[in-house]
């Protein structure tokens, strides 16, 4: 029973980190119905520049979290401004291409401005230990445990009280009515970048701490997309509850089944979802149906 | 004689809670020339794409001659003779006007993928013989000039005709065509004025137009069909719907939010 | 300069060259490729090649996403296919490689059924993430069946003897990659002026209107991706047998995002364009480092330690710049430069 | 170029293509040598350690006047591990830049994959990084590989644990490509020979970075000793796993991942694990002699870049360096070839003396068992 729970437990602690990247793809999705499959080095990145702040102040968590924070939110604006937003009246084929190539420069980049060598990421007391009633955990993975909740918890009160939240939803549905709203589809698309660097920020930065910071962290962003397949590409908390599940299925599987399969099992998911419930478990039944 | 060909039955379709078009029916006969009009929203254009099968309706049925359409997929509305032109122009920009034509007669071609890399037999047969059929469509359209030009490239009154040119590649028994002359001059229009009134007469096509232009639905209409929110309005010949209530009710009433001008012109020419 | 052509029967339209001049290009061009070995060595004519193996696998590319639209991730994964459809039908079955060939371009075929069925219904994107699931899931599926793969062991692969001739030398197999090309190239060509070119091109362009003509636009968008996967897989058996050794490591994901980039680079939907980028891209590593050469020693260094690294930005900026510059590629640029000099100089 | 050239190349086609002749590389003033390796990328860990130590033997030579008054120059190519990179590099390096003699060719699988261009181009070839055996068995007249295979590492290392903690239940964690499966090779062999009991057994996915449900069956099944057969990331997220999951097993590690930045990614959970190798820790006397050297002849950025590659390509190149210097008058492959295979024995101090024979291409080194202490960052052997 404990075997199982345990199980349960670090399904969760990885899934959380899954759930928050799988949100930065749906809301980038939701508001601009652009993929961005530079995403997971974005979270890379950002995960990069809060270990370098960490060194360099001595590792206090405050100014590493508004350090970092400020840096993703930056950064996402000058990606936006700079690569993306020429883009978005090209067709959709180029726009996709272009966050491709971010995603190749982004993973290069890393490696050229810092190292290829995996480092152990200290900031604060992420990397204690925490005794939950015989089960532990990192303190960092209660950390992205409790972001992801956070998360979910802002998004909800967002798209349903914010006028912002509300106008991106329009934006989404239908750019004309938007902006007769009197929303311009640039600063939706603004604030969705940001945001989804934030999240998937924060994802990356904890699952440092509670694992390892190296080169290859940008494969989170591969485990995030069956995530959000499985929860909805335009749903927002869906994918962050498509996270959890994700996460949850590889520890069982690696826990019941073979460490093999597990790796996969997100991609066999995908490929099943598709063919029964294409749109997801919680997104919208719309036209991608041809 | 007449004889029925396309016929609507109470056709609807709802998107989420919204209805675009509420319990249409409509006939097309053989050698007809008939006009959908109606301000804009009114579910014109979703009708047309039910009729042309880029929409499943919702309920009523759509047959032709005879035949229901809804189990028929929605690419193979084509071959029992529905053929149509776009609203906003949807010709495949990066070809050449042949090209684009003979994408119309596609459906008549056998062509497997195989065949088709090897250009061999049947494959080189039939595109001899589906490239005559495309330069007749192009003498019969007076387009031989531009002929080998990409369309992206051609005037908007050169790309309609050529969308006509592929609408009428495919054979149709009833032609589709949704304001084929929104957006050109007065010669211009009259030029596809005629070219409409020998589609009927010399190809037997009939003909069911979207059109904004009420001076062009005046002239060449044989009927009539006025919708307003999705709902016929009435139907008739040209000046009885034209003097109907409900349709000037209709134009005016929108005249002021977000009528075209050719409503307004309509409108005006109604008054 | 050349002016306008009369065509006087539909014939002439057909053929794939309308004029003497264009004839004797082909002709030149033709010459050129029988007689690279004779130019280059060893290590030339493998980077020709390569070159060569590249630009077939980038043509595939371009019937799913230069005709039809559609983004594939997991070039990779039909490489991977047809190299061990080759490797294992003739290494360890020992069946004639010209079947090995076929088996290439099969197998990976039917696995692009298995992975198109479900995500062609939907719009685009879903291929997108579909086949890079499948590149995963092919690895693995490799490391799993490793008493028909060998696993993670890997198998030689010998170079091949077709009806007794041995395509044992640099040179000799270099002809067969050609002779492989220029099939891979009439094929391309013969199927993007048939109705199926047409209709793929069709439903990129408006597929709405491609289905009002009778395009199905399922099947469609299943027989470009099946016939891209096809001579992909091609391409992966040419590429085994380059190698010597087929392993899933022979096949980094790096190869799919270098396959968009060349489709990028030439410009999208054009077969020379795509022999163009391939051309390109291959060469860029040599053409980077002798630019780095020429900057000095600080330069040298940097690359000699970050030669993959520079690789990849390279990679990612080309992407970038094109679709924002030059969205038509180096085609685009070739053909604005023919226009300008066909109307030089009065341009308007 | 002159096509009276390409005709005679054309003449030749019937001969196997790169054919060379012996002596290419060799001026009256310069030897080339030339070598592939992932030089970036996460796998230039390795590549550039081993670089340094092929640089070391050179500049060391070159120091006493080069090889009868002939200079030592290396050209290195990097193929980021990418196989059909290798394959180029090793085209351009015999055909373009002629070069006399190899000193690597990358990593196992690549080295794999060049054996058929280099066997048909008869050059000299050093294999100091990955030696599996089907490099050597059968024996190719001009491949010469040094070092230990991972098979017999791991046996090694297997019995060692087997006689330190007799009755422990064993868990075993390998990486699902070759490199894994030498090592499961080697425990069998082990298995054969001592008792050993394992209880839980798996492979993971190369590139697998969560490693919590393998430690949970690790602890679900009470596993004493673990094989940890990850090579760098992996063997960090298990210890740190089972550090987690509160439980203390005799780890042991294998010598890919035997590197300093190991230990410090892991932390002080790192202490005690064990590891193998054939080559000495940098804290042992000979060590020590052999950063001594190097601090002579590489720069100080550069030994703090220095592993146990560093070693290993260091006295594989010395090895091929006396083999030439025997044949300084007749500097031919030939030559090379049979000085490599008759010279006594080479040895450099950090690991067993280098000798092939007749018909033996694997001068096959002895293992040492170690353990690492987290103080220092280092293993030191066991029993020490």
């Amino acid at each position: 029973m404990n075997y199982l729970a345990e199980l349960l437990a670090s399904g969760l602690a990885v899934g959380a980190v899954y759930g928050l990247i799988a949100m930065s793809f749906a809301i980038i999705y939701k508001s601009t119905g652009l993929l961005n499959f530079a995403q997971g080095e974005m979270g890379m990145i950002i995960a990069y520049v809060a270990w370098s702040i960490s060194t360099s102040v001595d590792g206090n968590p405050f100014i590493v979290a508004l350090g970092s924070i400020g840096f993703a939110v930056l950064f996402a604006l000058a990606v936006e401004r700079i690569v993306i937003r020429p883009m978005m009246s090209e067709p959709i084929l180029s726009q996709i291409m272009v966050t491709i190539g971010l995603s190749v420069i982004f993973r290069s980049a890393i490696i050229l401005i810092w190292d290829g060598l995996p480092h152990n990421m200290a900031i604060a007391s992420g990397n204690q230990l925490v005794d939950l009633g015989g089960v532990r955990v990192r303190a960092a993975q209660i950390a992205v445990l409790v972001a992801l909740f956070a998360a979910i918890a802002g998004m909800w009160a967002f798209f349903r009280y914010s006028r912002f939240g509300v106008a991106m939803r329009a934006v989404a549905s239908d750019d004309a009515t938007a902006q007769l709203m009197g929303v311009s589809s640039g600063k939706v698309q603004m604030a969705a970048w940001a945001a989804a660097a934030v999240l998937s920020g924060v994802a990356g930065v904890l699952f440092a701490i509670a694992y390892e910071l190296s080169p290859s962290l940008y494969a989170l962003g591969l485990k995030a997309f069956p995530a959000t397949i499985l929860g909805g590409l335009d749903a927002v908390i869906g994918s962050a509850v498509g996270g959890l599940i994700i996460g949850v299925t590889e520890n069982l599987v690696g826990g019941y089944i073979s460490s093999g399969l597990k790796e996969v099992a997100g991609f066999v998911i995908i490929i099943l979802i598709l063919m029964v419930r294409p749109y997801g478990l919680f997104g919208e039944k719309r036209i991608e149906r041809l | 004689m007449t004889q029925k060909l396309l016929q609507l039955r109470d056709v609807t379709k709802s998107f989420g809670g919204i209805q675009a078009v509420g319990g249409v029916t409509l006939d097309v006969n053989r050698g007809e020339i008939v006009s959908v009009i109606g301000p804009n929203g009114a579910g014109k254009t979703t009708l047309f794409n039910l009729i042309s099968g880029v929409l499943p309706v919702s309920s009523g049925s759509i047959s032709i001659e005879g035949q229901d359409l809804a189990r028929v997929p929605g690419h193979r509305y084509v071959r029992l003779g529905i053929g149509r032109t776009f609203q906003n122009l949807a010709l495949f920009k990066h070809g050449t006007v042949v090209d684009n034509i003979l994408v119309g007669r596609h459906w008549r071609m056998k062509t497997s993928v195989l065949e088709a890399a090897l250009h061999f037999g049947r494959a080189r047969r039939e595109e001899i013989a589906h490239r005559q059929k495309v330069e007749e469509i192009i003498d019969f359209l007076e387009i031989e000039h531009i002929r080998d030009k990409v369309v992206g490239t051609l005037s908007y009154g050169q790309q309609k005709r050529v969308e006509l040119g592929r609408a009428l590649a495919t054979d149709p028994k009833v032609l589709l065509l949704d304001e084929i002359v929104a957006g050109m001059n007065q010669e211009e229009t009259e030029d596809i004025a005629r070219f409409i009134l020998d589609i009927r007469d010399e190809l037997d096509i009939a003909i069911l137009l979207i059109e904004h232009d009420m001076h062009l639905v005046m002239d060449i209409s044989d009927r009539v069909h006025a919708l307003n929110f999705g709902r016929t309005i009435t139907e008739g010949r040209p000046q009885e719907v034209q003097s109907h209530p409900g349709v000037i009710e209709a134009y005016l009433g929108h005249k002021t939010e977000d009528a075209a001008p050719q409503d307004a012109r309509a409108a005006g020419g109604l008054a | 300069m050349r002016s306008g052509y009369y065509k006087e029967t539909i014939v002439e339209h057909i053929n794939l060259t309308d004029s003497t001049l264009q004839r004797a290009w082909i002709g030149i061009g033709l010459l050129l490729v029988i007689a690279a070995p004779f130019h280059f060595e060893f290590y030339g004519l493998s980077l020709i090649t390569l070159m060569m193996i590249t630009a077939i696998g980038a043509m595939g590319l371009n019937v799913l996403t230069g005709w039809t639209g559609l983004i594939s991730l997991g070039q990779t994964a039909f490489m991977v296919l047809g190299a061990y459809a080759y490797a294992i039908s003739t290494e360890s079955w020992g069946w004639p490689p010209l079947l090995g060939f076929v088996l290439a371009g099969i197998v990976p075929a039917i696995a692009s059924v298995i992975v198109g069925v479900p995500s062609l219904r939907l719009t685009g994107l879903y291929l997108a993430i579909t086949t890079l699931a499948s590149a995963f899931i092919v690895n693995h599926l490799v490391l799993e069946f490793d008493g028909l793969t060998n696993g993670s062991s890997g198998i030689f692969v010998n170079r091949p003897v077709i009806f007794g001739y041995a395509f044992d030398t640099d040179a000799k197999f270099y002809y067969l990659t050609a002779g492989f090309g220029i099939l891979t190239i009439l094929a391309c060509l013969n199927l993007r002026r048939s109705r199926i070119g047409r209709a793929l091109i069709a439903i990129r362009d408006n597929d709405n209107a491609a289905r009002v003509m009778g395009i199905d636009l399922r099947a469609y968008k299943l027989y470009a991706f099946v016939a891209s996967s096809f001579i992909v897989g091609i391409s992966g058996a040419l590429y085994g047998i380059f190698l010597s050794f087929v392993t899933v490591d022979g096949f980094p994901f790096l190869l799919a995002i270098e396959a968009l980039a060349i489709l990028i680079v030439g410009g999208m939907g054009s077969i020379a364009g795509a022999i163009l980028g391939a051309v390109f891209l291959v060469g860029l590593p040599e053409v980077t480092s002798f630019v780095f050469s020429w900057m000095g020693s600080s330069a040298q260094s940097l690359l000699s330690t970050s030669a993959h690294e520079i690789k990849g930005l390279l990679y990612g900026l080309i992407i970038i710049l094109f679709l924002r510059l030059q969205p038509h590629g180096l085609m685009g640029l070739w053909q604005d430069a023919r226009r300008t000099w066909t109307l030089w100089p009065l341009k308007y | 170029m002159n096509y009276v050239k390409g005709l005679a190349a054309a003449a030749l086609l019937a001969l196997p293509a790169g054919m060379a002749t012996a002596d290419q590389g060799v001026t009256d003033t310069e030897i080339l040598l030339g070598e592939v390796e992932p030089l970036t990328g996460p796998p230039g860990l390795l590549g550039v350690a081993h670089n340094l130590g092929v640089r070391l033997a050179l500049a060391e030579v070159n120091a006493k006047g080069g090889i009868g008054g002939r200079q030592l120059r290396l050209i290195a190519e990097d193929d980021g591990y990418v196989t059909s990179r290798t394959i180029q590099s090793l085209r351009k390096l015999i055909g373009v830049d002629k070069v006399f003699a190899l000193t690597s060719l990358s990593g196992s699988g690549q080295a794999l994959a060049s054996m058929p261009i280099i066997k048909q181009s008869g050059i000299p070839a050093m294999v100091p990084i990955g030696p599996l055996p089907p490099l050597y068995e059968p024996p190719s007249d001009n491949i010469f590989v040094v070092g230990q295979s991972y098979t017999e590492g791991m046996h090694q290392l297997a019995l060692y644990l087997a006689k330190e903690y007799p009755g422990a239940k064993w868990g075993i964690i390998l990486q699902d490509d070759d490199y894994g499966k030498s090592l499961g090779e080697g425990i069998e062999q082990a298995r054969e020979e001592a008792d050993i009991n394992v209880v839980f057994e798996t492979e993971y996915a190369r590139g697998q970075k969560d490693f919590a449900s393998e430690m949970l069956r690790v602890k679900d099944a009470g596993v004493e000793v673990l094989i940890a057969g990850g090579i760098i990331s992996e063997n960090i997220a298990m210890v740190k796993e089972a550090e987690k999951l509160g439980i203390t097993p005799v780890i042991a590690t294998f010598w890919p991942g035997r590197v300093p930045e190991v230990l410090k990614a892991i932390g002080p959970a790192s202490d005690g694990i064990y590891g193998v190798d054939y080559v000495a820790p940098i804290q042992s006397e000979a060590g020590q002699a052999f950063l001594e050297l190097a601090r002579k002849y590489l720069t100080e950025d550069e030994v703090a870049r220095v592993n146990r590659y560093t070693m290993t390509g260091y006295s594989s190149t010395r090895a091929l360096i006396e083999a030439m210097k025997g044949c300084a008058d007749d500097l031919t492959w030939a030559c090379t070839i049979e000085k490599l295979e008759t010279n006594p024995p080479i040895d450099t101090g950090v690991m067993d003396p280098i000798g092939f024979g007749p018909d033996n291409r694997f001068s096959n080194s002895g293992v040492t068992i170690m353990r690492a202490d987290y103080e220092t960052l280092s293993f030191a052997p066991v029993g020490e």
